[in-house]
């Protein structure tokens, strides 16, 4: 189908809807709260404008067929309460009224159920997809892998996690799955949840109108600490997104010889490497370091961390890489300046060092994991999340110097 | 209710108890002796709770004992069935668990019906009433074991013998046995005159047949392809064999029921092999695949010949002698307008060796790279 | 044999039993037949008893779960919560749903529907008096079942969905799934057994004259409910099989690394979850259905509308159940066709909330307890509905589900729906059940602060949910709170103020139930003018129902027996009081009337059950003597004549019995 | 198991229950349990037709089903299907003792379809077939062995009824008891069917 076509038909429903509207709007004032960031009345994408169009329309309705219900409540017990008047006539109903009553809502419904028709058939749409992002749900973290797409620069895979970057005004294809059990991904601003289920491949499409960074959070029930299992979607322009894809294609930088980053380096390479990927980073002897999360992690999987500060969270985007006012400055940026804010990505001075600090001192103490070496006999000796790892204060001055340098 | 029977084994669970309690706090609390004395105590409270709920065994009215006392016991098999009971639990504890459990078994089951039978050949002078009670009481496990029991016999020695006889040899014997027993019963209700002695006879032979045979076939053990099954799994699915296997999946439409769990589609077609990713239409040279995820990759055969889908995964070395082996996976032989399956779940990334292959043998030069971030 | 034999003349003299003189006798091996003391509620066949004792486990059921959720709310209350750990309130949610669900709702229903099914249709007992007694001790032991987990590592952790696979061994270690799917097959067992006798019982021990068309609603509903238990039972017993042998034996069934699909169990769940919703709503519906036309001097208006939207309800409730997976991605032509499915089930739902008020148009009303918590129902159910409609709507429900959107609308649902149902019943039967009226003052009290608390509670979730808090979060944080009129914080904070507020409303319930115990007023005969049969005999009834069993011309029997309608005005003029037709019927009373006496069986092959369930967990020979213990008592229950002998009363003692063979 | 109407205590034995529909009271139990158990099996069945082909690197169903010898055995069955006729109607025609007889052979064949599964679950296992290996092979096992497991029920039933009325303890109308377990045992036969034809001949 062609675009036009899709959007004057788009057009068409939005005029159709526009009383409906106008009705929902003032009685769901829900929409309209400020800074709320998974508010589901504020779209900022086409998929999910879709939505809140379909949503308005059945608020509206819902909030009609309310009102009136509430005045004939109210009528009812105050005309006809006990006041000495005799006992009624036994009548037993008026079938042509009982008719008439069953007949209304079936006419409003199947109203409702054309416009949710083809909704849903216009939301499953897949076919005009521009870029697609495979979206991979482990406890409690999401990874996202960029297939080759020479179209968009991405020569070879990119992989990151906690924050899905993708180009604003492109149709987006992700392609969902999960390594353990059930998550669901959720963007409200931009589109439905969609379930990512192990064993299957769920596809959901997302659009962001304008650059900016959309807030979501996982949302089927998925073990002990779902309820730290975050997410992040970023939407670039489209010249931000390819320098982005550049710099997260570009070589491993080592850190400066004789710097408590290349000590760093080596704590890495000694602790965090047998599960965290860092592309191109070298062993002693010369040899990639190659990441066998699958060794020690029970899903098999553990968030590769090159290009680490270009991203602005960690530990399932539950809390921040950056300090609150840097975070300020990005997440508020007016969408023009936003690419370049977002692109700037951790500076030393930007770096929020006590959440990541304490993370890496005790990382389950911090957030809820199956991270007991003692009771790990299900899973025949692997962790699920990160384990204490017991790294003295100086490591930490180490590794945090060196994270600094992933970027 | 406290009966002067009931007293004794109430007193000896109290004694056992202070005796368990003390030991537990002198002695050592894990030690056996404990154990030993708490299952005194628990067994002297069982015996106790017994006595008093059966009122010692004993009839009501003084006259009523009087009159039950003067009833010559009956014949009972019990004691004989509990002696035999403790001896296979002795012998069992020296030679084999099973022997021991079934010990138990003979031990309790004989018990409990001494138990019954006693208390009810005394219960009253009438011994009609006698025998009524004492149904009344086992009836409702005695009927329900027995059947079970009978199910059991019935089921290991038949199927004993079927493991024994041959696959073909089997459907016959067991067509002979169901028409056996039908037979039988036709020729019952045939023959009125028939009763009584005969049938029991005939189904006393019947029963001994059977559990001859299932004794005589379970110790001479199984037939050989079962025998040789067991040993040596060869009904596992072949690898990437050269020939096609014996035993492929001739329906592999049916296990690949879940379209959505499909990443990428490989179709050959006029000696081309093409990816397509689920989602894209466009056909795209490489494929990337999570790391440590399920997931399934479809083949379909568009040409004539028949060709199968090989997954090259790098190489792996073998613990024990250090050589290196290739890792590859592949589908079975397909043919002509078939679709088969390939699952896959690498969890190594191919950031090391550079990236992995899909190849279909026969259309040379033709490689799908993977990656694996 | 518990015959009560009585000359049909004298009448004020209470009926003397015949005495019992047995021949022989079988000690402590009797059956039981106490009348009086606590064997005579153990053992008891007598729908009525067993009714109550449904309703006080359901009761405490009912508190153990109100507890876990005021702990989660109270963890809620504030950003960060540290009133639970993550596991603990994992549990916690879990065992609220399945405690409410399964331990809570059911049972009450079955507490009402046991003790007046039979007396609405003029019965003297339920078809099945033993099973009756089994499906309520099946209940109590899985209950326990499911309960023992606290104590014995946690209890489960899963939601009450249990999705697999996070309901695997590898995802939740401990034993609480397996106590859970244990206990949850145990009672539903016991839910089988019982359904299955009230079917009978409604299909084929009705009073002369009483036509399918005369059922009393409540009566109509519960047959419904009892129609979906049957079929959707089996469908969840699947499932929670299959889960104990992967748990417990290995299997593969949900095992994503072999190839399985996580999604046959959400199908399996949902096709009896769906089902289950109305299991939970229709007695409700079928109790106010009773209290408004009480309450109102008005028949149900459209009463033909109501059975049948009654059983569309049930018919399409079984055909929507996907509904509950738009976001599992089951494809766009499914999720539009549920979609479709789910919206036809609002119409007979709709239809519903018209008669109810319908029925209270041109009434004359009396504003009781029992009628205010009814009214409750069809205001709060309403707006339960609507916010319902919204995620009929599948791309919209994409934005609402499992968030505190979904948590408002299905508590707006069951607990202003059902609850105030089961309320509504309390305050109406309870004068019958127990001959003493409920305090209507505290009543009152009790009614709106239960009011005001639940729209405390579930109200301010809508707009959580619609501002983006997901469910099944043990925190919330700061950082997606929001700053403006809508944000988290003050919303969950009067969310939390609002369940504490809900607990003050039952607490006081409570309070009410111990005073009308210790110094209730007696109540009339026929406190509230009513309608159906039930109060057509003594309050409580007595053990045999009816002294004379009823025969049926009027759907409202009670109520045409009391009045006619004036030719002229059309209006209802009295001609008996409810007492005086009470005391014709005692005046009538028949001379022969049979009961089944009690029975050990039923509450040991319960015990037996729950002993063989434990075998799963903790061995072989656990389950061989369940297993014996099933065996022993169900063939004894198969050999024991439904009515005690003579040899299962105490022997003379001086030459009578010192137990009389009496039941009454 | 069931109990007899409440109006009809004293009326053991003569089956006069006034029931609003006509029917006995244990005779529309049974039927809406069976009616119960249907969804039960339906349920067991869609997993089977899920997962039957999902082998892993077990056994393939086509490679070890034995179809001649599972014909035998639902012939054996079917067969006792019909000598449990015979006992209905020797039931309703008040004789006791065909009854008792026509109630053990009816047992006695369930009890060698039993001992056929035993065989064939053994013969599969050593064949590599074992519960956990592969999703074929739960959801096999499961299913057939519910069926098993309601097979032996019945065959329990069949011979435990035998004994009461032999022992003169049934409570009830006799020939409605045996018609009652009649029921049950068809029903089990009539699943076998589905079974055998959905599980065995249609090929995976």
């Amino acid at each position: 189908m062609s675009r036009h076509a899709m959007s004057a038909r788009n057009a068409h429903r939005v005029r159709a809807l526009a009383i409906t509207k106008l009705v929902g709007a003032s009685i769901f004032l829900a929409g309209c709260a400020k800074d709320a960031p998974q508010d589901v009345f504020q779209p900022k994408g086409e998929n999910a404008a879709d939505i809140n169009n379909l949503q308005y329309m059945v608020f509206g309705i819902a909030g009609v067929v309310g009102v009136i219900m509430t005045v004939l409540f109210v009528v009812t017990m105050t005309k006809f309460r006990d006041k000495g008047q005799p006992i009624p006539e036994q009548s037993h109903g008026k079938p042509a009224l009982e008719i008439t009553l069953t007949i209304i809502p079936a006419l409003i419904l199947s109203v409702v159920g054309v416009f949710t028709f083809r909704g849903v058939f216009d939301l499953a749409e897949t076919k005009d997809t521009e870029l697609v992002i495979n979206v991979t749900g482990q406890q409690w973290w999401w990874e996202y892998d960029y297939p080759v797409q020479g179209d968009w620069g991405i020569d070879k895979p990119i992989i990151t996690s906690g924050q899905l970057v993708m180009p604003a005004g492109t149709k987006v294809l992700i392609r969902e799955t999960s390594r353990d059990v059930i998550h669901s991904y959720w963007i409200p601003a931009l589109n439905g949840k969609r379930d990512a289920v192990p064993g299957r491949i769920h596809t959901l499409r997302l659009h962001a109108d304008n650059p900016g960074i959309y807030a979501g959070q996982c949302t089927e029930f998925c073990g002990l600490s779902h309820g730290n299992m975050r997410m992040e979607a970023v939407a670039l322009s489209k010249e931000d997104f390819a320098t982005w894809v550049t710099n997260q294609q570009a070589a491993y930088k080592e850190p400066e010889k004789d710097s408590l980053a290349e000590q760093g380096e080596a704590v890495f390479l000694n602790q965090c490497v047998r599960c965290h990927q860092v592309n191109g980073l070298k062993k002693a002897d010369g040899t990639a370091a190659i990441a066998a999360p699958d060794e020690n992690v029970y899903a098999g999987a553990a968030p590769n961390l090159s290009k680490f500060m270009s991203r602005n969270t960690f530990a399932g985007a539950t809390w921040d890489l950056l300090k609150k006012d840097c975070r300020g400055n990005v997440w508020d940026a007016k969408s023009e300046e936003f690419g370049a804010k977002y692109l700037e990505g951790v500076s030393a001075d930007c770096l929020n060092e006590v959440d990541l600090r304490r993370w890496l001192r005790n990382a389950p103490a911090m957030k809820p994991m199956y991270a007991d070496p003692t009771k790990l006999e299900p899973t025949d000796g692997k962790y699920r999340g990160m384990p204490y790892l017991a790294l003295s204060e100086s490591d930490i001055d180490k590794l945090v110097a060196y994270l600094l340098t992933l970027k | 209710m406290i009966t002067t029977g009931s007293k004794y084994f109430y007193g000896v669970t109290a004694l056992a108890t202070i005796a368990m309690v003390l030991y537990m706090v002198l002695v050592n609390p894990n030690d056996i002796g404990a154990v030993a004395l708490g299952s005194l105590a628990s067994a002297a409270a069982l015996l106790g709770g017994l006595t008093s709920f059966t009122r010692d065994s004993t009839a009501h009215t003084a006259k009523e004992a009087v009159a039950a006392a003067e009833q010559p016991a009956p014949a009972a098999v019990w004691p004989l069935i509990v002696a035999i009971g403790i001896v296979m639990l002795v012998f069992g504890i020296a030679t084999n668990p099973i022997v021991f459990v079934l010990g138990i078994v003979a031990l309790v089951a004989g018990g409990v019906e001494w138990l019954v039978q006693d208390y009810a050949s005394r219960a009253s002078s009438d011994s009609t009433f006698n025998s009524q009670l004492r149904g009344r009481l086992l009836h409702p496990l005695e009927f329900p074991v027995a059947a079970a029991v009978i199910v059991g016999i019935i089921a290991i020695s038949f199927s004993r013998i079927m493991l024994n006889i041959s696959k073909s040899a089997g459907a016959v014997v067991f067509i002979i046995v169901s028409s056996l027993i039908l037979v039988v019963g036709f020729l019952v209700v045939l023959k009125p005159n028939m009763r009584g002695r005969a049938v029991g006879a005939l189904c006393s032979v019947g029963a001994v047949a059977l559990i001859g045979a299932g004794i005589v076939t379970g110790i001479s053990g199984e037939r050989a392809e079962l025998v040789e099954a067991a040993e040596e799994d060869h009904y596992s699915h072949m690898a990437c064999g050269a020939e096609a296997d014996k035993y492929f999946d001739k329906h592999p439409n049916n296990a690949v029921s879940l379209k959505s769990a499909t990443l990428a589609t490989i179709t050959v077609r006029d000696g081309k092999a093409v990816a397509t990713l689920s989602g894209l239409d466009t056909p795209v040279e490489t494929v990337t695949i999570p790391r440590s995820n399920n997931v399934q990759v479809l083949f379909r055969n568009m040409d004539t010949e028949e060709h199968r889908l090989v997954a090259e995964l790098g190489e792996k070395t073998v613990a024990d002698t250090g050589v290196k082996e290739k890792v590859e996976q592949c589908t079975q032989l397909t043919s002509e307008d078939q679709v088969n399956v390939l699952t896959l779940n690498i969890p190594k990334s191919s950031e090391a060796a550079g990236p992995y292959k899909f190849i279909v043998p026969g259309l040379e030069g033709q490689e799908i790279e993977v990656y694996v971030p | 044999m518990a015959i009560i034999e009585r000359p049909s003349t004298e009448l004020e003299v209470s009926i003397t039993p015949s005495v019992v003189v047995p021949s022989t006798t079988l000690g402590n091996l009797r059956r039981p037949v106490q009348s009086t003391g606590w064997k005579s509620w153990l053992f008891t066949v007598d729908h009525k008893k067993i009714g109550i004792m449904y309703g006080v486990f359901a009761m405490i059921f009912f508190i153990i779960g109100g507890v876990e959720a005021l702990l989660m709310r109270l963890q809620l209350a504030a950003p960060d919560g540290k009133a639970l750990s993550a596991d603990l309130y994992n549990q916690m949610f879990t065992m609220h749903g399945t405690t409410m669900v399964f331990l809570f709702a059911m049972p009450m229903a079955a507490a009402f529907a046991n003790y007046f099914l039979p007396l609405q249709i003029g019965a003297r007992d339920v078809a099945f008096p033993r099973m009756n007694a089994l499906g309520l001790w099946f209940l109590v032991v899985g209950g326990l079942v499911l309960n023992a987990a606290w104590f014995l590592g946690g209890a489960a952790d899963g939601g009450w969905f249990m999705y697999a696979p996070n309901s695997g061994p590898v995802f939740s270690p401990s034993n609480g799934v397996d106590f859970w799917t244990l206990g949850l097959q145990i009672a539903g067992l016991g839910s089988l057994i019982g359904s299955i006798n009230l079917i009978v019982t409604v299909l084929n021990m009705r009073a002369p004259g009483m036509t399918m068309m005369k059922l009393p609603v409540f009566t109509w509903m519960i047959l419904v409910v009892q129609f979906l238990l049957v079929f959707s039972l089996p469908v969840i017993t699947v499932a929670l099989v299959l889960l104990m042998f992967q748990r417990s034996f290995g299997a593969t069934f949900f095992d994503v690394a072999q190839g399985a699909d996580p999604l046959l169990w959400q199908h399996l769940f949902w096709i009896f979850g769906h089902p289950e919703v109305y299991v939970l709503i229709l007695p409700a519906f079928g109790i106010i259905s009773e209290v408004l036309p009480t309450f109102s001097r008005k028949p149900l208006f459209g009463y033909p509308f109501v059975v049948f939207s009654g059983a569309a309800i049930g018919f399409v409730g079984f055909g929507v159940w996907a509904h509950h997976m738009f976001a599992a991605g089951l494809g766009p032509v499914s999720v539009a066709v549920f979609s479709i499915a789910t919206m036809a089930i609002a119409i007979p739902t709709g239809v519903k909330i018209f008669n109810w008020t319908l029925t209270m148009w041109g009434g004359k009303i009396w504003f009781t307890t029992a009628m205010k918590f009814a009214i409750g129902l069809v205001v709060l159910f309403t707006i339960g509905g609507l916010s319902g409609v919204t995620h009929s709507v599948a791309p919209s429900d994409t934005q609402q589900t499992d968030t505190y959107y979904i948590v408002a609308h299905f508590h707006y649902v069951l607990f202003g729906g059902m609850v105030f149902g089961l309320f509504s019943g309390f305050y109406y039967w309870w004068p019958k059940m127990f001959g003493k009226m409920l305090n209507e003052r505290l009543g009152s009290w009790n009614f709106w602060l239960m009011f005001i608390g639940m729209n405390m509670t579930f109200g301010p979730m809508h707009i959580l949910g619609l501002q983006g808090q997901p469910r099944r979060m043990y925190v919330w944080t700061e950082a997606r709170a929001g700053e403006g009129f809508f944000n988290f914080g003050f919303w969950n904070l009067i969310s939390s103020i609002g369940s504490f507020v809900l607990a003050l409303s039952v607490l006081l319930f409570l309070i009410n139930v111990v005073q009308t115990a210790r110094k209730g007023k007696q109540a009339p005969l026929d406190p509230w003018d009513a309608r159906t049969l039930e109060w057509i005999t003594t309050s409580p009834p007595k053990e045999h129902n009816f002294d004379r069993i009823p025969t049926v011309h009027h759907l409202d029997e009670f109520f045409h027996r009391k009045y006619v309608e004036d030719e002229a005005t059309h209006t209802m003029k009295a001609i008996a009081t409810g007492e005086e037709i009470v005391r014709n019927e005692e005046a009538n009373a028949e001379s022969h009337i049979h009961l089944p006496s009690a029975s050990y069986w039923p509450l040991v092959l319960a015990i037996g059950v729950g002993v063989l369930g434990l075998g799963v967990l903790y061995g072989v020979p656990i389950m061989v003597l369940g297993a014996a213990i099933v065996l022993l008592s169900s063939f004894g229950w198969v050999m024991e004549p439904s009515v005690a002998e003579d040899s299962d009363y105490d022997p003379p003692a001086g030459g009578t019995s010192k137990e009389l063979a009496s039941h009454g | 198991m069931a109990d007899t109407a409440v109006h009809a205590a004293h009326d053991v034995g003569h089956g006069a229950h006034v029931t609003s529909t006509g029917l006995s009271n244990n005779k529309l139990a049974m039927w809406l349990f069976l009616g119960s158990e249907c969804l039960l099996f339906g349920g067991l069945i869609s997993t089977y037709m899920l997962y039957r082909g999902r082998v892993a690197n077990g056994p393939h169903p086509n490679q070890i089903y034995d179809i001649p010898f599972t014909s035998v055995s639902s012939f054996v069955l079917l067969m006792s299907s019909l000598t449990m006729v015979l006992a209905v109607s020797a039931a309703q025609r008040r004789n006791d003792q065909q009854t008792n007889l026509w109630l053990t052979v009816t047992a006695l064949l369930g009890a060698t379809f039993v001992g056929g599964q035993v065989y064939e679950f053994t013969a599969f296992y050593r064949e590599g077939l074992g519960f956990t290996t592969s999703l074929f092979s739960s959801s096999f096992y499961t299913l057939t062995g519910f069926h098993g497991v309601h097979v032996t029920v019945g065959v329990i039933m069949l011979l435990v009824t035998r004994s009461i009325i032999q022992k003169n303890r049934v409570t009830g109308d006799k020939a409605e008891s045996v018609e009652i377990v009649g029921l049950y045992w068809h029903f089990v036969d009539v699943v076998w069917i589905i079974i055998f034809t959905l599980v065995y001949l249609i090929p995976a």
